[in-house]
């Protein structure tokens, strides 16, 4: 049965993760220690931490989840487990979806249980923390549909590894535009999150395609 | 069983290999030889469908097997030239994981049993990261009686073995072809079994 | 009849017979147009500073065209699997970088005395910056993987992932307010630009689109020379 | 399941997806990427002084005085609402009285608002000066021509 298969998916991940959590943790501690070094380069001026703080802690965290995402299909794909997931009987672009999944719950929701910490720091009102965090979740997603495809266009890159990143940054733009929009008083809130959820329907819609597209290219090319 | 007809694959324009024919039936072993390069792998991976050949068709039980990929691989176990366990999780983590992929039946106490025999039931909860590249190769092969499946694709099955493993292995080879198996393996070597056909590339 | 546009021996032959005579009517149109933005009049609001319009419009629409061939190409080229149109990606997206850089450049020049300002973060300002940085990551693309074929699927795929940004671009200004005005011509209507500086800007156009096919033949018929072990 | 089945599926669900995605974005994008607000959207808003705003809206007719060198004081409006403006610095030379312009700065009360910042924006409208001369003359000159 199909449904077994993918439980067998995410058991596999979870035990992974188990075992990668020291990545996890460090990821975490890069994101504390660059929010130390911004507070200490702008000085701790209160009015002033609490303007920028939204902004620095979501570029913040766009930066150091980013660091995760060169390993999301690198394992899987040099060791060829990814053709043993297939051959068991389960389309590449299934795949793709389940991962883009297992990364969300794994790598990017952890995030989330720092950033009320986060907050703190730049004595950040109530309203506002709530906003990131809902926004972040929905941006969270966005990323992992994004990293998956740098990640996959990345597998056979030997010569220029940035350029799946930047490629992260680039479609990542409109989604901070809307995130930090949330906090302009004047603009409509719940019309900001739906666009949000619109945008991250839209890539979990083409990521599937394409970074299968790039994976079978991998595959074939190895 | 498995028919290949008419099979051509090139590269950039190199060919790699030309209107090759073969035909596997139940309780035959194929083995491909050649050099270092001469395209073994890949003709592996042509058979499999994850390379899309240029000409001919490949039959499976008279079907197709572009028909329906999954049919063809439910009743396949492919073991690569490299080593496909994941290093991070224990012997026995993978061990589970391959037998609940293949949708195996394998009970618990027989799977302990298989370990024994081949040597490593020792190392069952600890990290296959710190397995010699012998005892990797072992576990590797561990598939082929765990999935249970009728057709045996290997890529180069006796690289980091020892003599007693290769022994245990062709002996393993003998017991499926009685079973109805069908193999087809590819090696530079030249093992001692009874009906080997061999297929220079 | 239209196989030259996929073929590259027939792009070859055909361009070898029209390439001289598409060089002298550059040359004739691109003086023509000069002459006419010289001998245009002055806008009644923007005096002198209207002339800019010549090059920044031009510049703009071709950024636009550029990268929507490069979306037709990628679409042809995955479906039907044609090398040829692999070999115009990599051949043009230089090309449109070019046009989005003088586009923003000219823009800028004419921002500074209209608007007063050289730049605002509007949204047609900020979704043509992206197409600029767009271009630049296919180009960075073209060096980056070893495998060709790889290499050309993968900007494929992006150029495809990318057209999102060509309606947000054309239809930024009637979306959303923005500082920047909107279309002057477009279909539907009746352009609301006087017919003495309309002349000159299609002229513009005409000569800006023939220039860049000029560079465009050249550069793909380099890369045609540099891939024929391969076609 | 057989990959044609799964892919199948995929594909529905894809377009499901997209098509959703597609509904959302098209009902809320209007209200959400703006660069100003004309001054009727400010006062409804009823925005609490002291942030940060852009203002678009038309220079409103003999309404800019000059306090001194470099500090002047308009009015923008939509036709509907208008809204009183302090600026303090160079004008662009497009600005003029029924010109559009927006202007970024903070708010003082309901309608004033102290500008940093102010742009002038033109229109889609290009006409020969010569030709708006004897358009005036021959009473042709369009109002929508600001």
């Amino acid at each position: 049965m199909l449904i077994n298969k993918i439980f067998l998916f995410f058991k596999r991940e979870a035990k992974l993760f188990y075992s990668n959590i020291a990545d996890l943790f460090s990821n975490i501690l890069f994101f504390f220690l660059s929010i130390f070094i911004f507070v200490f380069a702008l000085g701790a001026d209160e009015q002033l931490l609490r303007n920028v703080g939204m902004g620095i802690i979501w570029s913040l965290l766009l930066l150091s989840s980013t660091l995760s995402l060169r390993k999301f299909y690198e394992d899987d794909f040099n060791n060829s487990v990814i053709k043993i997931i297939h051959m068991g009987g389960i389309s590449y672009e299934l795949i793709v979806f389940l991962k883009i999944l297992s990364h969300f719950f794994f790598v990017q929701i952890p995030f989330l249980a720092s950033i009320p910490i986060a907050c703190v720091f730049f004595n950040l009102p109530i309203n506002e923390v709530y906003n990131l965090i809902l926004t972040f979740i929905i941006g969270s997603f966005i990323l992992s549909c994004l990293g998956s495809i740098s990640a996959s266009m990345n597998l056979l890159n030997k010569t220029n590894f940035s350029i799946g990143s930047l490629i992260v940054l680039l479609f990542f733009i409109p989604v901070i535009i809307f995130s930090i929009g949330t906090n302009n008083s004047e603009s409509d809130f719940n019309s900001l999150i739906s666009l949000l959820l619109g945008i991250a329907l839209i890539f979990l819609g083409i990521s599937p395609w394409s970074s299968a597209a790039f994976i079978k290219l991998a595959l074939r090319n190895k | 069983m498995l028919l290949i007809n008419n099979l051509s694959f090139s590269r950039n324009d190199n060919i790699i290999f030309q209107n090759l024919n073969l035909s596997l039936s139940n309780r035959s072993i194929t083995q491909i030889r050649g050099k270092n390069g001469s395209g073994k792998t890949t003709f592996i991976n042509v058979v499999l469908n994850f390379l899309e050949s240029k000409t001919g068709e490949i039959f499976w039980e008279g079907k197709n097997i572009k028909k329906n990929i999954f049919n063809f691989y439910n009743k396949t176990t492919f073991i690569m030239d490299h080593n496909t366990c994941t290093r991070k999780m224990t012997v026995l983590d993978n061990i589970n994981f391959w037998s609940r992929l293949s949708s195996s039946k394998l009970t618990k106490d027989e799977i302990v049993l298989l370990l024994e025999t081949f040597n490593i039931q020792k190392y069952q909860n600890i990290k296959t990261m710190y397995l010699s590249s012998g005892e990797i190769r072992k576990l590797e092969l561990l598939r082929l009686i765990l999935e249970q499946k009728k057709l045996w694709i290997l890529d180069e099955p006796y690289n980091h073995l020892d003599d007693l493993s290769i022994e245990i292995l062709n002996q393993t080879f003998i017991d499926h072809i009685n079973k109805d198996g069908v193999i087809l393996f590819t090696s530079h070597l030249k093992p001692s079994i009874d009906n080997l056909e061999v297929i220079d590339l | 009849m239209f196989n030259f546009l996929i073929n590259p021996y027939k792009f070859n032959k055909f361009v070898d017979i029209i390439f001289k005579p598409l060089v002298i009517l550059t040359l004739l149109v691109l003086i023509a147009g000069l002459f006419l933005v010289y001998f245009s009049p002055l806008d009644y609001q923007q005096g002198l500073t209207v002339k800019i319009m010549y090059i920044h419009v031009p510049s703009a629409w071709l950024a636009l065209l550029t990268y929507a061939i490069m979306t037709i190409y990628s679409i042809i080229g995955l479906a039907f699997k044609i090398p040829f149109s692999f070999i115009i990606n990599k051949a043009i997206a230089p090309i449109g970088a070019v046009f989005t850089i003088l586009c923003l450049f000219s823009g800028s020049m004419w921002g500074k005395p209209m608007w007063g300002t050289w730049w605002v973060w509007d949204a047609r300002l900020t979704s043509v910056a992206i197409l600029f940085i767009v271009y630049l990551l296919i180009i960075f693309l073209n060096h980056a993987f070893e495998n060709r074929e790889v290499r050309e699927k993968t900007i494929a795929i992006f150029i495809l992932i990318g057209s999102i940004n060509l309606p947000i671009i054309k239809f930024s200004v009637d979306w959303w307010n923005t500082l920047h005005q909107p279309a002057s011509i477009s279909k539907l209507a009746s352009p609301s630009i006087d017919i003495s500086m309309l002349q000159p800007l299609l002229v513009m156009t005409v000569a800006f689109s023939l220039v860049g096919l000029i560079i465009a033949i050249l550069r793909i018929k380099a890369e045609i020379l540099m891939r024929k072990n391969y076609l | 399941m057989s990959l044609r089945f799964q892919r199948l599926i995929l594909i529905l669900t894809t377009l499901v997806m997209l098509g959703a995605a597609l509904l959302l974005i098209l009902f809320n994008t209007k209200q959400n990427i703006v660069f100003f607000y004309t001054p009727s959207e400010l006062i409804e808003n009823k925005i609490t002084s002291g942030v940060k705003v852009r203002i678009g809206g038309y220079v409103k007719k003999s309404s800019i005085k000059k306090k001194s060198i470099n500090s002047y004081e308009f009015k923008i409006t939509d036709n509907k609402n208008e809204i009183l403006i302090f600026y303090n610095g160079i004008l662009p030379d497009l600005f003029r009285e029924g010109q559009g312009t927006v202007i970024e700065g903070s708010i003082i009360d309901q309608d004033t608002v102290n500008a940093s910042k102010v742009y002038a924006k033109h229109d889609e409208n290009y006409m020969p000066a010569s030709i708006k001369k004897e358009l005036e003359k021959n009473n042709q000159w369009k109002k929508e021509y600001k």
